[in-house]
């Protein structure tokens, strides 16, 4: 998904380089009647997570309907007094549709929102406070990426359960985090809710890298989990997380990865590090984004509420690679299969990091520590 | 004489871009094999001229000639390579560096991609040996004396092989002993076939040192003379432009008044070698003023840091207005009615790019006189600076310039009517009149004994024993930190008499 | 003010002109409306209320950083916890109106005070230590800053986190310690007004009061300082505290002029700018206001240009590391040449102007 | 902590170590020049950017360290451009050059590989490790210091060659010369400019190796911001180190066991945010110890 994507962003960025003599390109024309959409990134583009997953979902919308629509990305940096009167600026500019992604848009969005009742938006991440009929002209989509998280800890502790890892490589596993934030300690919940379910008295080392750019720190926390007996690893820590796929190449070792299919990603250029990467965990912000464009068109996108995407929807869910039908055992694969219909069908609840506490959070960290 | 010239200046004129016109048409020769000294006060345009001969800077207009033919010395390396060194006024050595590294800097001796430091260090000794400067090649030279650095100068200039050898006020900065010394060595250059341009503006040095001397006065060539040819009236004549030479400050009989800051039993161990003292006895009375002699590192700065509240005691008894300043800070001092002019008027003195307002009223600055409730008042700072001015003939473009546009005559003029305008008990005044002109001395020799005449008890510590013998009521020398000589009349000491005693050779104290 | 006076200023606004367009003029032809991206960035800002606002909202704060910056440096201290200081501000306060019971009336006031003290620790800790240890003060603050982050980051995490917000934030800030909005249309709060007394009575207190005069001694020659009997390590410690209060006091009102929650979870920048505001305005507090609002004049223009043109955030980011390399550039500001120019004046005049005391 | 884990841990702190050794040293060679380097981490960036590009597109990781080398350089040499031609300020032009060199990487990033964040698509090569014969043998010693990245050794070895560089070299002696009295210098006909130039230029040329140890050593491939302050953290190593190679690097090697030490405490069941602060406040603390020494010593040496 992250490949070949060639968009008009990356042509008059090109052209953008020309003039500092690095490559060259041709420009676009605009197109009559197109459906303009925007999104807003608040934050950096590159932290292979919701906001480049965000851009790649618009490169698919592009793909789909070419000159039918009109996309722009606006990044607008980590300072978030630029966050409001972004939004009130495009709020003005005719868009369609303007995307927002993260919960951190709540409170400007709020505010824009009320302000541009006819101005469409769609919150990605993230929900407004819908009681009392307020923001109906807001989509909100939320991710049950603790869902997707309960099967890679499955998995992980499937793994181990089956002596699909070498018995001297330690029994436990390793969940190596970007920030101690809410976001990613829902991958965590799941994460040990799902290896319980496996093994109820599983040890889980956790790891938190502090940053999500420090592929080196990474790879040095996961070597210190690996070192300390953790056979299985499961990263989400943005580009750090990376760091955990090169200490499983490093110590022969396996590794889960996060949001999008990154074995596919690395196999081309790194065949040995791949093997490692027995699957990954799919959060397909992606997916939620063109899905709510095709509504939208259609005219079927619910405003005024917020969605919930899972694995129903195919926005959440477990990479079925060939190292994973590879490498999981046959009892495995339906445990994981069955695990999925439960929950899909309401008969397994997964707990959510998001309305938790530091010290529920803490207390549950402690009682899975090695 | 012009055939045998080494170098002859032809016209040389040089203006700066601000419009300052530093040289206008010098021209003079210097012959070969002499100590010619060039002379006349600051601003004069000697440093712009040897500057010139150097290389560090360019002519407007005119030329110069080397074994008369015409040289256009672009850089000091270029200097270097036509056989000419320079012994700056500030030393130009690198203090972590060791003796050898410094005086082979740019030239260093190699073995392969490395300094060869045995090489390096025989070549020194070699040096040391020829030119009679003994040095120690492996030592830092930031642990070097101030004399033995200028001896590590001078062997630098010399390890290029040069036939020139210019030395910028290089007695600045010595005592007389080690003047004396300097001297002797310079002779000795002269007759190993060197050529010695001597910059002085003190005109006893100037004759024990020079046969030819040229006198420079804003920027012109007002004199050029065998000084044989010179008597010393005429010379001074030259040197200050019309004006008589300045009278010695009169002597008035006046009665010593109480015991004003009084040592007993004094020592402080610690601190670098020259600022050590032990078991000092001194007392300094209302109206006197007691000369401190000694060569650099003598303890006289370890006296000054004691009775400026810059160090604490670490024995003994301090006593200063009655009150106890054992361990006093400087504040305390201050406050007690100390006032002090700092040896390095730089360092200690003056915040260079301030204005002369600011420099003028600092630690005044908390007086009422100054203040306009919780504000201070500008317009009176800026009046009692104009005061200042005046009084003390600062030139200046103005009370707002910043202290770096004065020279540094007027800059320690303004910074003497500093200290004198805090109305002190006590003076110190250290170094009072190094590296400035001969008029602005003598203005603040005036000014000094004026202040003792009214009470005020000063503590003169200079390297100057003519100032010393002009100023001082009473002289004590100081060796090794201690007190090894007392003088308590000046009638009929001469500077022969206190030399002994300032390099450690005699002791009566 | 004469035109002679004038004349540094003018030289260094045309020359930051001159850069300014060199460097966009290529960047704007690579679109396809050079022009249009030209002037949205020159005049865009001007275009509307709301923009000229948005300059006011972010000079607001770098004016403070800035103010904190200049005390420091004029007082001989490369302290650069500024930014550690605004960070723990912005907490400290968020903290201090979540935490104490306040009566309405005293919110702001007693939360923007107790945020000016928590944050000031990471400038005073640097300078209490360069004072009596003579550590570098730049490395102390620089690594101080980013355990001010963590720590920052421990506190909202286990003090402060709204477990109901979905993201790593604090507890909604309450209404009442809210900056009044002053300007309608704009987002102007009440801090602006404060930034600008403060760089006023700023100038005042290193110009026109004692302690300021202490400090600007000991910045430009500390052993004259000495000399003169000044307590060297109290103006030390009073200037980095005054530094880290004003730079946490500007955290403080960014967040309740701003912000609904505190939700930082990096070191936001805007002491960095302030380092550069302060540079730019060589440590006079009168100058900081220009240099802020320039800098925050840039800032909206280039985002401007990235919010309406395919002009990447990177290319934004290129534009102002150069104008902050060029705007120091002092050979091209300080040529005297041009500085005539602009003056007007033969170099006669000029030397009346730039005396050398060997001219008299 | 029995002696395989003490053994593990030197080699963890070794590594962690390298990157900013290597810096440090970059920023001491200028530093001693007296221009100090406060771009020193947008040299490393733009480093270890360098190193992943050109080695995937020649397929020879010698190449790619030599981009590495001649990009740190090259911007060591803008930079002292800037200080000398253009007379900017050096510190102000030195952040100027951090900001650039993370806007540019990101934005040549996306231009090479579509992605803004991570250059996992590109085939970049990386720099082999090497196991010391004989030593590697040895039971605790060998897993300490054998098998470690080439340029872990490089940096090590790096440091008593910058020191006899600084001390025994003419060139070495000059550059130092330079920096504490450039005045003496330009007198002994040393051009003091031309020195500063080539300090910085060498000086990146460090900064540049260190980030290609993060990109094709530590990890293959080049992300985003990926070095991650460790430049600020050489800075104050070289100010740790007291001026000498020797000392920067044992200072360097000081922070990067605070470093190492904070990752193995990672899952101690302390909050990571103050873990995390560990790296910073064992510089704070090493430069007090340090201040608080020299004065003793200082005090002793005057009694």
């Amino acid at each position: 998904m992250n490949g070949n994507r060639v968009t008009r962003r990356t042509v008059s960025t090109g052209i953008f380089a020309l003039a500092l003599g690095l490559a060259a390109g041709v420009p676009v024309a605009r197109a009559q009647g197109a459906k303009k959409i925007v999104l807003l990134v608040s934050g950096n583009l590159g932290d292979r997570s919701f906001f480049d997953s965000g851009v790649a979902g618009f490169d698919e919308i592009k793909k789909q309907h070419g000159e039918g629509v009109e996309i722009k990305v606006i990044e607008m940096g980590f300072d978030q007094t630029k966050w409001l009167p972004t939004l009130e600026d495009v709020s003005e500019q005719g868009y369609d549709l303007i995307y927002v992604i993260t919960f951190q848009m709540v409170d400007p969005l709020a505010d824009v929102a009320a302000r541009y009742p006819d101005q469409k938006y769609v919150l990605i991440d993230g929900t407004m406070d819908y009681a009392g009929g307020q923001f109906g002209n807001v989509y909100s989509v939320l991710f049950k990426q603790n869902e997707g998280s309960y099967l890679a800890g499955m998995l992980a502790a499937g793994l181990v359960r089956d002596g699909a890892v070498a018995t001297d490589q330690g029994a436990a596993l390793g969940f190596l985090g970007g920030l101690d934030i809410p976001v990613i300690n829902d991958f965590l919940i799941g994460y040990i809710e799902g290896a319980q379910s496996v093994t109820p008295d599983v040890k889980i080392a956790i790891s938190y890298a502090n940053s999500f750019d420090d592929s080196a720190k990474g790879k040095e926390l996961a070597l210190a989990q690996y070192r300390s007996g953790v056979a299985i690893g499961f990263a989400a820590a943005g580009t750090a997380g990376l760091g955990q796929f090169a200490a499983a190449k490093e110590v022969g070792k396996l590794a889960i990865g996060c949001n999008s299919d990154e074995e596919a990603a690395i196999r081309p250029t790194d065949a040995e590090m791949a093997d490692k990467i027995v699957s990954s965990m799919l959060k397909r912000v992606d997916v939620s984004v063109a899905r709510a464009f095709e509504l939208f068109l259609s005219e079927e996108l619910p405003f005024g509420s917020a969605e919930v995407l899972g694995i129903v929807e195919g926005a959440i869910g477990l990479a079925q690679t060939d190292n994973f039908k590879k490498i999981a055992s046959e009892q495995l694969k339906s445990d994981i299969a069955s695990a999925e219909a439960a929950i899909v069908g309401g008969k397994t609840t997964v707990s959510s990091a998001f309305g938790m506490d530091t010290n529920a959070l803490s207390a549950l960290r402690d009682s899975v520590r090695p | 004489m012009t055939s045998n010239a080494l170098v002859a200046f032809e016209a040389i004129s040089k203006a700066y871009g601000n419009g300052t016109r530093a040289l206008t048409e010098v021209s003079f020769s210097v012959a070969r094999g002499v100590i010619h000294a060039i002379s006349g006060e600051n601003g004069a345009g000697k440093s712009t001229l040897m500057k010139i001969l150097f290389g560090l800077e360019q002519p407007s207009s005119g030329r110069l000639l080397l074994d008369g033919g015409v040289a256009e010395i672009r850089s000091p390396a270029a200097a270097v390579e036509q056989g000419i060194g320079m012994v700056h006024q500030h030393f130009t050595l690198v203090p972590s560096l060791t003796v050898a590294e410094n005086i082979f800097l740019g030239q260093e001796q190699r073995s392969g991609i490395f300094v060869d430091r045995e090489k390096t260090s025989r070549r020194v000794a070699a040096l040391s040996k020829r030119f009679n400067l003994a040095v120690d090649p492996d030592a830092r030279v930031s642990t070097l004396s101030v004399a033995a650095q200028q001896k590590v100068e001078i062997l630098k200039a010399l390890s290029r092989d040069i036939r020139l050898l210019i030395l910028d006020e290089p007695t600045a900065v010595l005592s007389p002993p080690e003047t004396e010394e300097l001297f002797t060595r310079l002779r000795h250059l002269r007759d190993a076939g060197l050529t010695i341009l001597f910059i002085s503006h003190k005109l006893r040095e100037v004759r024990a040192l020079a046969s030819h001397v040229t006198v420079l006065r804003a920027g012109r060539v007002v004199g050029d003379a065998q000084l044989a040819d010179l008597d010393n009236d005429a010379l001074s004549r030259l040197v200050m432009g019309g004006a008589t030479s300045v009278a010695r400050p009169v002597r008035a009989s006046r009665s010593v008044g109480a015991p004003l800051v009084a040592l007993k039993n004094v020592s402080q161990s610690r601190g670098r070698p020259g600022e050590r003292v032990s078991n000092l006895d001194l007392t300094i009375y209302a109206g006197e003023v007691v000369g401190v002699a000694g060569v650099d590192g003598g303890g006289q700065q370890g006296l000054v840091a004691l009775l400026s509240g810059r160090k604490a005691a670490e024995s003994g008894t301090i006593v200063f207005g009655g009150r106890d300043m054992k361990s006093g800070s400087t504040r305390d001092w201050r406050s007690a009615g100390l006032a002090h002019l700092p040896a390095d008027r730089h360092k200690d003195g003056s915040a260079m790019s301030m204005s002369l307002v600011d420099n003028a009223v600092a630690g005044a600055h908390r007086k009422p006189a100054y203040r306009m409730g919780a504000l201070l008042d500008r317009r009176k700072m800026v009046e009692a600076t104009r005061d200042m001015i005046s009084e003390y003939g600062v030139r200046s473009p103005g009370p707002e310039a910043p202290l770096s546009a004065l020279s540094g005559g007027n800059a320690q003029k303004l910074i003497a009517a500093r200290e004198f305008a805090s109305a002190p008990s006590f003076l110190i005044a250290d170094e009072p009149t190094r590296g400035i002109d001969i008029a602005a001395a003598a203005f603040l020799h005036e000014r000094m004994r004026n202040m003792a005449g009214t009470g005020v008890g000063i503590l003169l510590v200079t390297s100057d024993l003519d100032e010393l013998l002009t100023l001082s009521d009473r002289i004590v020398v100081m060796f090794g930190g201690r007190i090894v000589a007392r003088f308590d009349t000046i009638d009929g000491l001469t500077p022969d008499r206190l030399g002994p005693f300032m390099l450690g050779l005699e002791e009566t104290a | 003010m004469s035109r002679k006076a004038l004349a540094p200023a003018i030289v260094t606004i045309v020359i930051l002109a001159i850069v300014v367009i060199t460097v966009m003029l290529p960047l704007a032809l690579t679109t396809q409306d050079p022009v249009g991206v030209l002037e949205t960035f020159l005049f865009g800002p001007f275009r509307n209320l709301r923009y000229l606002g948005n300059i006011v909202e972010m000079a607001t704060p770098t004016m403070l950083c800035g103010l904190a910056v200049a005390l420091m440096f004029r007082s001989g201290m490369f302290n650069l916890g500024v930014e550690g200081a605004f960070y723990l501000g912005g907490l400290g306060t968020v903290a201090a109106a979540l935490l104490l019971p306040m009566p309405w009336w005293a919110a702001a006031p007693v939360a923007l005070a107790a945020g000016a003290v928590i944050g000031s620790t990471v400038c005073v800790l640097p300078g209490v230590m360069r004072a009596h240890f003579d550590t570098s003060e730049l490395v102390t603050s620089l690594m101080l800053n980013f355990v001010a982050l963590f720590v920052g980051l421990f506190v909202l995490n286990y003090f402060l986190r709204d477990p109901a917000a979905g993201a790593m934030a604090s507890y909604k800030i309450p209404l009442e310690a809210q900056l009044p909005r002053i300007v309608p249309g704009t987002r102007i709060h009440l801090g602006t007004v404060l930034a600008l007394l403060a760089c006023i009575g700023g100038a005042i207190y290193l110009f026109r009061t004692a302690g300021g005069f202490e400090a600007r001694l000991v910045g430009s020659n500390p052993s004259f300082a000495a000399h003169l009997g000044l307590p060297l390590r109290r103006v030390m410690v009073r200037s980095a505290a005054l530094g880290g209060l004003i730079a946490a006091f500007a955290g403080g009102i960014e967040m309740l002029g701003l912000y609904t929650r505190f939700s930082w979870q990096a070191l936001p920048g805007t002491g960095w700018v302030g380092v550069t505001v302060a540079i730019l305005a060589r440590d006079n507090p009168l100058l900081l206001i220009p240099s802020a609002l320039f800098l925050a004049y840039l800032q909206v223009g280039g985002d401007l240009v990235g919010r309406n043109f395919d002009v990447p955030i990177e290319g934004v980011g290129l534009i102002n590391a150069l104008v902050l390399l060029i705007a120091t550039a002092a050979a091209i500001i300080r040529n005297p040449m041009l500085l005539r120019l602009v003056s007007g004046e033969r170099s006669a005049g000029l030397t009346k102007s730039l005396p050398k005391a060997e001219a008299h | 902590m029995d002696a395989s884990s003490v053994a593990e841990f030197v080699a963890v702190a070794l590594r962690v170590s390298t990157p900013l050794t290597l810096a440090a040293l970059g920023v001491l060679i200028s530093t001693r020049a007296g221009v100090l380097n406060i771009g020193i981490e947008g040299m490393m960036l733009a480093g270890a950017f360098a190193g992943v590009v050109v080695s995937a597109f020649t397929g020879s990781a010698l190449l790619g360290l030599a981009a590495a080398i001649l990009i740190g350089a090259a911007l060591g040499a803008l930079l002292a451009t800037a200080v000398h031609v253009a007379k900017a300020d050096l510190i102000l032009s030195g952040i100027a050059i951090n900001i650039a060199a993370a806007a540019g990487t990101t934005l040549l990033l996306f231009l090479i590989t579509g992605s803004k964040g991570v250059s996992s698509s590109l085939p970049s090569k990386t720099l082999p490790t090497i196991d010391i014969p004989l030593l590697g043998d040895l039971p605790l010693v060998g897993m300490a210091v054998s098998g470690h990245h080439i340029l872990t050794y490089t940096a090590f070895l790096a440091a008593p060659l910058v020191a006899l560089f600084l001390t025994r070299t003419p060139v070495g002696i000059r550059l130092r010369a330079v920096g504490e009295k450039p005045e003496a210098a330009a007198a002994a006909g040393v051009n003091v400019r031309r020195y500063q130039f080539w300090a910085l230029a060498a000086s990146g040329a460090f900064g540049g190796v260190a980030g290609a140890f993060l990109s094709m050593g530590y990890v293959s491939w080049f992300g985003q911001n990926m070095t991650a302050g460790r430049g600020f953290i050489a800075l104050a190593a070289e100010v740790m180190g007291g001026g000498s190679a020797l000392g920067t690097m044992l200072s360097a090697v000081v922070l990067g066991t605070a470093e190492t030490i904070s990752i193995t405490m990672q899952g101690g069941g302390l909050p990571s945010e103050l873990v995390q602060t560990v790296p910073y406040i064992v510089p704070i603390l090493a430069l007090l110890v340090h201040a608080m020494r020299r004065r003793r010593i200082a005090r002793k040496s005057a009694a």
